[in-house]
C-alpha cells in the first residue's frame, strides 16, 4: 500500500499509511485502516464516501482530536510541511490547530457556543495564536466577517449564534477558520446540514476564498456532485480504506471502482437523459468490527469475482493519476458522460 | 426578556394561592385543633367544653372556614401573618430567630455543597471511567446513601468520645459572636452540605460530560485553545446552567426541610418549628411557615429561570 | 449465528433473545462495573427479604429480657436491642419493609407521575397549564407537612406511608416525563393515531407511554433509593412504620440513640443496612441512567 | 393543732423508704452565687400558668412567682403543704372556712406591695374566670363558694362542702399570685408578661432559645435565693440535653432522663454526677373501650391484665424506660398506696405468672374470643409509651392475643380518645401531688367525668370516690381507696395499670438544696437551690 515512500517537498500535507482504531463494546473498529493521501499548497482535495467510512476520523486524526481513550492512532505518519504531526506533543499540536490547520464542521447549528457572542468566538483564536490585543483581534474579526460575506460586522459581532441562520452560521465557522490565516482548512461535510440553495453559496465562497487566499482545502463529503464542482483531486474511501483516487475529471469520466460507480449513479444528474430511477448502492455500509475477508465491498458489489473474497485488492494505478483498488477495475463499464462542470 | 420575566412572575401567583388554599384546608381536615392540643393534653384535662368553645371563638375558629380563610388571606396580602394560636405572639417574632438559623445553615450547607460539587464533578467528567471518576462517584453516592440523622449521631458521638467536646447548645446569631455561631452551625452544615453535594456533584459531572460532547467544544479545541480556557470559557458556563438550578432548588429545600438534621444537631430552626407547629395545631404558624417555605421555593425557581434566561441568550431573546 | 449448535430443542428466536439479554447484561457489567456491583447488592437484598423466614436466626419480634443489650457474639451476630431482640434478624426482616415501601412508593410515584406527565404533554394547552400549576404546588409543599398531615388524617399504616411518600415524587417525575413526551407528541405516528380517531387513552397508553420508558426507568430507579431513605427518616421521626414491626429507620430511633455509647451496635448496623441499600440502588440507578440517557451515550 | 394538721402528720409518717431526702444536707452551709443552667425540653406557650398545662411553663416561669401555699421543698413525697405567701392559716371546725394570714411587706417585681386583693384576684381568675379567660384547673376548685379579702393581709376561702384535699389544692404549683390591678385592666396581660413576687426577676425570653432570670435582691425570704440567677435553655432533643449536662454546660434537667441516659452520664462523669430518683406521679394506663366488643366483657379485660408479668416487666423495662414501680392507683410509698403484699392479691399482680396466663386463656375461651386480635392505639410520644407498648404487645402475644400498634400523633390522640375511636388505647395520668381526690377522679363514671376513656358507667366506683373524699380519718379513707382500687383493677378491670413512671434526675453534683419529688411540677421556685464550689463553672 505504501506505493509512495519518497518525501515530496511540495506537499503541504502528506498522510502516509494512517491507522486509527476505536475500542467499542463490540470490539475494535479500524476506522482508518492504512490510508495514504496528500494535499498540495493551495489546492482543494476531496475525501468522499458514505458516512462511517472513516473520512471524518481521518480529519480528526490530523487535528489530533481523536477522542481518547477509546480512539487512538496506531500507525502511519501525518507529515505537515514535512514534519510528522503524530510525533508532536499536545501543546505543539495545540499551536498548530487553528493556526496552521483549521477545521470547519458539519453542524453549524451546534458547533458554535450558544452562550458566547460570535465576536468572542472569532477573536479568541487570534488572541491566542497571533498574540493579538483585543482591538487587533476585533479588527481582524471585522475583516474576516467581510471576507465571508457577512455585512454589518460591527453589529453582528455582538450577537449570539442563535440570531444567525444556518447558512450564516456556516459562514461564521468559515470566518473562525480563516481568522488566523491557516495554510490548510479541513472542511468536514460543510454543507450537509444546509438547504440546497445555501449549499452552493457556501461552496462557492470556500472555493473563492481558497483561491484568493491561497489556502489549501480538504473537503470531506459524501456527495460526489460537490466534489465534481469544487475539488481538484479526489480520494474515495470505503470501510477505512481508499478505494480510488484521481483527479476529479478522471474519476468522473471513468470511475474505476464499483463503489465510485455506485456513488455516481446515486447522484441525480441534469445532463443525463431521465432514468427510471436513481440507483442507490445495494446493502448497508459494513460493520467495521466484522469486516469480511478479502475486499470489504464484495458483499455489495455487482462485479465481484471469487478472488475478491480471498485477497484484498491493492490500490494500483489505472491511468494518469487515477488509482483503483479493485481486481476487476479494467472490466468495469466506462461511464459515458461528463461531469456537469469541469473544474478549471 | 422583560416579557419573559413578567410571564414567569405572574405564573408564581396561582401556585402560591394554591399552596395557601391547600394548607389551609389540610390543617382543618386533620383531627384535633389547637385548643384541644393545648388544653386536653396535660394532667388536668379539667377544661370544660364551654371553655374550649370560648377559646375557639377567641381565636376565630368558630367562624365558617371560608370566612376564616378570607380573614387570614387578606392579612397575608398585607404581609400580616397574624398571631400564633399557640403562644399568642406575633408570627414574625416566632419565626425570626429560627429563620435566621435555618437560613444560615442552608447558606453554609449550600456553600459546602458547591465547593465540593464543582471541582469533584468537573474532575470526574474529565476523567470519565477512570479510577478518579469511580472514586468521586462512590464518594458522592455514599453521601446520598447515608441518612443524615445517622451521620449526625455518629458525628456527635465522635466529638464526645474522641474529643470530649461538644458544639454550643444555643444558637448565637452570627453578628453577635461569629466564633460561637460557627462552632455550632458548621457541623450540621458539613453533614447536610456533604449530602447535598452528592446531588450537585452528579449533576455537574453529567452536565459536564454532556457539554464536553457538544460540537462547540470540538470547535474550541480545533481552534487550538488551551484546555483551561476551553473548560472555563466554553464548557463551564453551559454546564453550570442545570447545576445552578439544582443547587438553587436544594437551597430552597434546605430552608424548610431540615427536620431530622435539626433534631440530631439540636438546632432550633424552622424544621423543628414546623413539627411543633403542626403537632400543636398552631394553624396560623403552620400556614405562615408553609407559605414561607413554598414562597422561597417558588421564588428560587423563578430566580433560576430568570438567571437561566440571563445566562442563556437563546431564552433571553425569545 | 444460527441455532444449530444449540440443539434442536431450542427455538432459535428465543435462544437468540436470551443470548441478547445475556449479552446486554454482560456488556452492562463490563462497561459499568459500579452499576453491576449495585445491581448485585440489590439482588442480594431481594433474596434476603424473600428468604427472611428461613435465614433469620431468631423471631424478629421475640422479646428476650435475659439477653437485653447483648453485644455481638456467636449467639447474636450483630447483638441484641433494648428488648433482647436479635438485631440481625430485625435487619433481615427490615429489608422486607424497606423493599415493600421502596418499590411501592417508587413504582406508584413514578407511574402516576409518568401518566400525568404524558397526559399533560399530550393534551397540551389549558389542561397542560393547569396540571403544571398543580405540580408546582405539590413540589413546593414541604414534604414533612404532607407526611405529618397524611399520617394524622389517615393514621400511619403501610399504605398511607407509601401514599405520603409518593406525593413529592409525582410532580418531579411528571416534569421530567412531560418534557420527553412533548417531543414524542410531535412524532408522525402519534399524529397518525389521532387522525385514525383512536381514543385518547389508547394513544397515551399504546403510543406515548412506551416511548418515554427510558426517562421513566431512570426516575423509577432514582426514586427507589430515595424512598428507602425517606422511609427511614420518617420512621426515625416516628411517622413511619410502627413498633414492633422490624424496620431499619425504626431501629435507629429511641433506645438506639440513648444507648449509642454503651450499645453502639444498635445504631450502627441498621444505619449501615440503610446506607448500603440506598448506595446500591443509587449506584445501579446511576449507571442505568448513563446507559439509557441517549445524550450521555458514549461511543 | 387542728384536725387537718394531724391528718398531714399521719400522712408523712406513712411515707415509705422509696423516697430518700436528697440535696439538702444539714451540715452544709448554702453558698451564694452562680447561675443555674438547665435545659427545658418544652417551651412555654404562654407565661400564664393558670391556663397552661405543660411543665414548659413551670420550669422557666415558676421562679418569678409565689403561691399562697407550696409543697414543702424538703419533702421527698411532695405531699406536705406549707406556707408561701401565707404566713399561717386556720380552718373552721366545720371545715368550710379557711382563713389565711399573709406575709407583710412582700413586693412585686414592679415595686408594688402584695396584698390580699392580689391573692383574691388571682384565685378569682383561677376559680371564676371572666368570659374569654381560660382557667385550666377551674374544675378542681368547684368546692369553693367564694374568696374574700376582709383586710389587706387576710384571705378567706368559703367552701361549699368540707374537702379533705383543699390545702393541697392551694399548694398547687400552677397558682401563681398575680397583681390585681394588672388583671383588672387586662386579664390576658400575664400571658405575655411577667410580674410576680418570686425569688427571681425576669430578664429575657428569646423564643426558641432561652429564658433568663436574675436574683430578686428584695426577696421577702431574707437570704434567699442563693443563686445569682438562672438560665433555662429550650432543648427539645433529649440526647442534646444529656450532652449539655455531660459537657458541663448545664447542671440539671428537671423533668427527667431515661435509665440509659442516666447510666451514660454516670459512666462519663462519675462523682461529678449525682442521681436523684423517685417514683413519678404519672401512671401509664391501658383503657379498653367498653363500647367496643369484646371489651364490654370483663372476662376479656381481666385476661388482658392477667397476661402482664408486671414484676419481670418492671425489672427489665426499668433499664430501658422511665417506668419502674408496680403500682395500684396511688404512687407506691405515698400515704394511701396499697402495700406490696396486698397489691399481689389483685388480678395481674400475682407472682405466679404462669397461673395467671393460664387463667387469662381460660377467660378468653369462656368469652369466646380465643383468637382475639385488636389494634392498640398509642400516644405518639416515644418515651415511655413506645417501649411499654412493645412490652404490652409481647405480653399479650403470650396468651395468644395478636395486637397491632397504631401510633396516634400526640395532638390527634385526644381527639381519638374522646371520640372513642379505638379498641384499646394507652392512657395516662400525671399529677402535681399524690392525692386520691385528684388521682381517682379520672376513673369515675364517664357521664360525670369526660376524661374517662374506658367509656364505662360504674355507680359503685362513683360512690366509693365520694366516700373516700369525705372520710373522717386516714384509716377510713385508706379503706375506701382500697375498695375503689380493687373494684377498678380487679373485679371490673375497667382500666389496666401498667407500671408507675419513674423519675430519674442525674444532675451536676454541684446542685444542692433541691429535692426530687414524684412530680416534675414541684420544687421549681429554685429559692432553696444553690451551687457548690467546683473547678468548672
Amino acid at each position: 500500500m505504501n506505493e509512495r515512500t519518497a518525501p515530496a517537498p511540495d506537499l503541504l500535507l502528506d498522510v502516509r499509511d494512517l491507522h486509527t482504531e476505536f475500542a467499542t463494546s463490540n470490539g475494535i473498529v479500524r476506522a482508518v485502516d492504512g490510508v495514504s493521501w496528500d494535499v498540495r499548497a493551495g489546492e482543494t482535495v476531496a475525501l468522499v464516501g458514505e458516512s462511517g467510512c472513516g473520512k471524518s476520523v481521518s480529519a480528526l486524526s490530523i487535528m489530533g482530536l481523536i477522542s481518547k481513550p477509546a480512539g487512538r492512532i496506531t500507525g502511519g505518519q501525518i507529515l505537515f510541511k514535512g514534519s510528522d504531526l503524530l510525533k508532536r506533543s499536545e501543546e505543539e499540536m495545540r499551536k498548530i490547530r487553528g493556526r496552521e490547520i483549521a477545521m470547519v464542521f458539519q453542524e453549524p447549528m451546534t458547533s458554535l457556543n450558544p452562550v458566547l457572542t460570535v465576536g468572542r468566538q472569532i477573536t479568541e483564536a487570534c488572541e491566542i495564536h497571533l498574540g493579538h490585543t483585543p482591538e487587533q483581534a476585533h479588527a481582524r474579526a471585522v475583516e474576516v466577517l467581510g471576507l465571508v460575506g457577512i455585512a454589518d460586522a460591527e453589529r453582528r459581532l455582538k450577537q449570539y449564534p442563535h440570531q444567525f441562520s444556518g447558512g450564516m452560521r456556516q459562514r461564521l465557522m468559515i470566518a473562525i477558520a480563516l481568522s488566523c490565516e491557516p495554510a490548510l482548512i479541513l472542511a468536514d461535510e460543510p454543507t450537509t446540514a444546509l438547504d440546497v440553495t445555501i449549499q452552493a453559496q457556501i461552496l462557492d465562497l470556500m472555493k473563492d476564498l481558497s483561491r484568493r487566499l491561497g489556502v489549501a482545502t480538504l473537503i470531506i463529503t459524501h456527495n460526489l456532485g460537490v466534489v465534481a464542482r469544487y475539488a481538484d483531486r479526489v480520494n474515495v474511501m470505503y470501510a477505512g480504506k481508499i478505494v480510488e483516487r484521481g483527479t476529479a475529471r478522471e474519476i468522473y469520466a471513468s470511475p474505476r471502482h464499483p463503489y465510485t460507480l455506485g456513488l455516481l449513479r446515486s447522484v441525480p444528474r441534469l445532463d443525463e437523459p431521465k432514468r427510471e430511477r436513481l440507483a442507490p448502492i445495494q446493502g448497508q455500509p459494513p460493520d467495521l468490527t466484522r469486516l469480511p475477508p478479502g475486499c470489504s465491498f464484495r458483499p455489495r458489489c455487482g462485479y465481484a469475482v471469487e478472488r475478491c473474497a480471498e485477497e484484498v485488492p491493492p490500490l494500483e494505478r489505472v491511468a494518469g493519476t487515477q488509482h483503483s483498488a479493485c481486481w476487476e477495475k479494467d472490466k468495469l463499464p466506462v461511464r459515458a458522460a461528463k461531469p456537469e462542470k469541469v473544474p478549471a | 426578556m422583560l416579557r419573559f420575566v413578567i410571564h414567569r412572575f405572574l405564573l408564581m401567583i396561582p401556585t402560591l394561592v394554591g399552596v395557601a388554599v391547600i394548607i389551609f384546608l389540610l390543617l382543618r381536615v386533620i383531627p384535633g385543633d389547637v385548643v384541644e392540643a393545648k388544653f386536653m393534653s396535660g394532667e388536668g384535662s379539667g377544661v370544660s367544653a364551654e371553655v374550649l368553645q370560648a377559646e375557639r371563638a377567641r381565636l376565630g375558629l368558630d367562624k365558617p372556614v371560608w370566612e376564616q380563610f378570607a380573614i387570614w388571606f387578606w392579612g397575608v396580602l398585607k404581609f400580616d401573618f397574624g398571631i400564633s394560636m399557640w403562644t399568642g405572639g406575633p408570627i414574625s417574632e416566632e419565626i425570626e430567630l429560627r429563620f435566621a438559623l435555618s437560613l444560615q445553615v442552608a447558606l453554609m450547607a449550600t456553600i459546602v455543597a458547591t465547593l465540593l460539587a464543582l471541582p469533584l464533578g468537573i474532575i470526574a467528567a474529565l476523567k470519565q471511567d477512570t479510577w478518579v471518576d469511580y472514586a468521586v462517584r462512590i464518594f458522592s453516592i455514599a453521601g446520598l446513601a447515608m441518612p443524615s440523622f445517622w451521620l449526625g449521631i455518629l458525628m456527635i458521638l465522635g466529638f464526645l468520645i474522641i474529643f470530649e467536646w461538644l458544639p454550643p447548645m444555643i444558637y448565637t446569631p452570627f453578628w453577635v459572636d461569629p466564633w460561637q455561631n460557627m462552632l455550632q452551625l458548621i457541623w450540621p452544615a458539613l453533614a447536610v452540605g456533604y449530602r447535598y453535594s452528592a446531588v450537585a456533584t452528579r449533576m455537574t459531572r453529567s452536565s459536564m460530560l454532556e457539554v464536553l460532547r457538544e460540537d462547540y467544544i470540538r470547535t474550541a479545541r480545533a481552534k487550538g485553545l488551551w484546555l483551561k480556557l476551553i473548560l472555563v470559557r466554553h464548557a463551564l458556563k453551559n454546564a453550570m446552567l442545570p447545576v445552578v438550578t439544582v443547587i438553587g432548588l436544594e437551597f430552597a429545600f434546605l430552608l424548610g426541610g431540615l427536620v431530622v438534621t435539626e433534631q440530631v444537631f439540636n438546632l432550633n430552626g424552622l424544621g423543628l418549628l414546623f413539627v411543633q407547629a403542626i403537632s400543636r395545631r398552631d394553624y396560623t404558624l403552620t400556614q405562615a411557615l408553609v407559605l414561607l417555605v413554598a414562597a422561597a421555593f417558588i421564588f428560587v425557581n423563578f430566580a433560576m429561570d430568570v438567571m437561566y434566561a440571563w445566562l442563556d441568550p437563546r431564552i433571553r431573546y425569545r | 449465528m444460527s441455532a444449530t449448535t444449540e440443539g434442536v430443542l431450542v427455538e432459535p428466536a428465543s435462544a437468540a433473545r436470551r443470548r441478547r439479554w445475556l449479552d446486554l447484561t454482560l456488556s452492562f457489567c463490563r462497561r459499568r462495573p459500579l452499576g453491576a456491583i449495585g445491581a448485585g447488592v440489590v439482588i442480594f437484598m431481594i433474596l434476603v427479604a424473600v428468604l427472611a423466614p428461613w435465614i433469620s436466626p431468631y423471631d424478629p419480634l421475640a422479646i428476650d429480657f435475659a439477653a437485653m443489650l447483648a453485644a455481638p457474639s456467636a449467639q447474636h451476630w450483630l447483638g441484641t436491642d433494648a428488648f433482647g431482640r436479635d438485631v440481625l434478624s430485625r435487619i433481615i426482616y427490615g429489608s422486607q419493609t424497606a423493599l415493600i415501601v421502596g418499590f411501592g412508593a417508587a413504582f406508584i410515584g413514578s407511574t402516576v407521575g409518568a401518566v400525568i406527565g404524558v397526559a399533560s404533554a399530550y393534551f397540551g394547552g389549558r389542561i397542560d397549564l393547569v396540571i403544571q400549576r398543580f405540580m408546582d404546588i405539590l413540589i413546593s409543599f414541604p414534604l414533612i407537612i404532607l407526611a405529618l398531615a397524611m399520617v394524622a388524617v389517615l393514621g400511619n399504616n403501610l399504605p398511607n406511608l407509601i401514599a405520603a411518600m409518593t406525593v413529592p415524587m409525582i410532580p418531579r417525575c411528571a416534569l421530567v416525563i412531560r418534557s420527553s413526551a412533548l417531543s414524542v407528541r410531535e412524532m408522525p405516528y402519534v399524529d397518525a393515531a389521532r387522525a385514525l380517531g383512536y381514543r385518547h387513552t389508547r394513544i397515551i397508553l399504546r403510543h406515548m407511554l412506551p416511548n418515554v420508558m427510558a426517562p421513566y426507568l431512570i426516575m423509577l430507579t432514582a426514586f427507589l433509593g430515595q424512598a428507602i431513605l425517606l422511609e427511614a427518616s420518617l420512621s426515625f421521626l416516628g411517622l413511619g412504620v410502627q413498633e414492633p414491626t422490624a424496620a431499619w429507620g425504626l431501629m435507629l430511633r429511641g433506645a438506639a440513640v440513648e444507648f449509642a455509647e454503651t450499645a453502639p451496635w444498635m445504631a450502627l448496623f441498621p444505619g449501615l443496612a440503610i446506607s448500603l441499600a440506598v448506595f446500591a440502588f443509587n449506584l445501579f440507578g446511576d449507571s442505568l441512567r448513563d446507559a439509557l440517557d441517549p445524550k450521555l451515550r458514549t461511543g | 393543732m387542728n384536725r387537718r394538721t394531724l391528718f398531714f402528720a399521719a400522712m408523712l409518717s406513712a411515707a415509705a423508704c422509696l423516697f430518700a431526702p436528697a440535696g439538702v444536707r444539714a451540715d452544709e452551709k448554702p453558698r451564694s452565687g452562680g447561675e443555674l443552667i438547665f435545659p427545658v425540653p418544652s417551651e412555654p406557650p404562654s407565661y400564664d400558668a393558670h391556663r397552661e398545662q405543660t411543665f414548659g411553663v413551670i420550669h422557666p416561669v415558676a421562679p418569678h412567682y409565689n403561691g399562697l401555699l407550696r409543697f414543702d421543698p424538703t419533702d421527698p413525697t411532695g405531699t406536705k403543704p406549707v406556707a408561701d405567701l401565707a404566713e399561717s392559716w386556720t380552718v373552721s371546725e366545720d371545715g368550710l372556712t379557711y382563713t389565711f394570714k399573709l406575709r407583710q411587706g412582700v413586693k412585686f417585681h414592679d415595686g408594688n406591695e402584695m396584698t390580699s386583693k392580689d391573692v383574691k384576684a388571682s384565685y378569682d381568675k383561677i376559680i371564676f374566670p371572666p368570659a374569654g379567660v381560660v382557667s385550666d384547673r377551674k374544675g378542681q376548685y368547684a368546692v369553693v363558694k367564694a374568696v374574700e379579702a376582709p383586710d389587706p393581709y387576710t384571705v378567706v376561702f368559703q367552701l361549699k362542702w368540707p374537702a379533705v384535699s383543699f390545702l393541697a389544692s392551694l399548694a398547687s404549683p400552677w397558682n401563681f399570685i398575680y397583681r390585681a390591678d394588672i388583671l383588672a385592666k387586662d386579664p390576658h396581660w400575664y400571658e405575655t408578661h411577667i410580674n410576680g413576687t418570686g425569688p427571681f426577676i425576669f430578664v429575657e425570653h428569646v423564643k426558641g432559645s432561652h429564658w433568663v432570670g436574675k436574683k430578686n435582691p428584695n426577696y421577702w425570704d431574707k437570704g434567699k435565693p442563693y443563686l445569682d440567677g438562672y438560665r433555662a435553655l429550650f432543648i427539645k432533643s433529649s440526647s442534646a440535653q444529656v450532652a449539655a449536662i455531660r459537657g458541663e454546660r448545664a447542671h440539671i434537667q428537671f423533668r427527667g432522663f431515661s435509665p440509659a441516659e442516666r447510666d451514660t452520664l454516670k459512666a462519663a462523669l462519675g462523682d461529678k454526677i449525682t442521681v436523684a430518683e423517685s417514683p413519678w406521679d404519672c401512671l401509664l394506663l391501658v383503657a379498653p373501650n367498653h363500647t367496643k366488643k369484646p371489651f364490654d366483657d370483663k372476662r376479656v379485660r381481666r385476661a388482658l391484665t392477667l397476661a402482664l408479668d408486671r414484676y419481670a416487666g418492671s425489672k427489665a423495662l426499668s433499664k430501658i424506660a422511665i417506668v419502674k414501680e408496680v403500682a395500684g392507683v396511688q404512687v407506691p410509698g405515698t400515704p394511701y398506696a396499697t402495700p406490696p403484699e396486698e397489691l399481689e392479691k389483685l388480678a395481674g399482680y400475682g407472682k405466679d405468672i404462669n397461673a395467671a396466663r393460664a387463667e387469662a386463656k381460660k377467660l378468653l375461651k369462656e368469652a369466646g374470643v380465643e383468637d382475639l386480635s385488636f389494634t392498640f392505639s398509642n400516644r405518639g410520644v416515644p418515651m415511655p409509651y413506645e417501649p411499654v407498648a412493645v412490652w404490652l404487645i409481647d405480653q399479650w402475644r403470650q396468651i395468644g392475643v395478636n395486637v397491632k400498634q397504631q401510633v396516634v400523633e400526640a395532638a390527634a390522640y385526644y381527639a381519638t380518645l374522646k371520640k372513642g375511636d379505638f379498641e384499646v388505647a394507652m392512657d395516662f395520668q400525671c399529677g402535681y401531688t399524690v392525692e386520691p381526690d385528684l388521682d381517682l377522679y379520672k376513673f369515675t363514671s364517664r357521664s360525670k367525668n369526660p376524661s374517662n376513656y374506658g367509656f364505662y358507667e360504674d355507680k359503685v366506683l362513683d360512690d366509693l370516690y365520694e366516700k373516700q373524699s369525705k372520710a373522717k380519718s386516714v384509716e377510713e379513707r385508706k379503706k375506701f381507696v382500697r375498695q375503689f382500687e380493687k373494684r377498678l383493677l380487679d373485679e371490673e378491670a375497667h382500666y389496666l395499670m401498667t407500671l408507675q413512671w419513674h423519675r430519674i434526675i442525674p444532675h451536676s453534683s454541684k446542685v444542692r438544696g433541691w429535692q426530687v419529688t414524684p412530680s416534675h411540677y414541684l420544687n421549681q421556685m429554685l429559692d432553696t437551690v444553690w451551687l457548690a464550689d467546683g473547678p468548672t463553672q
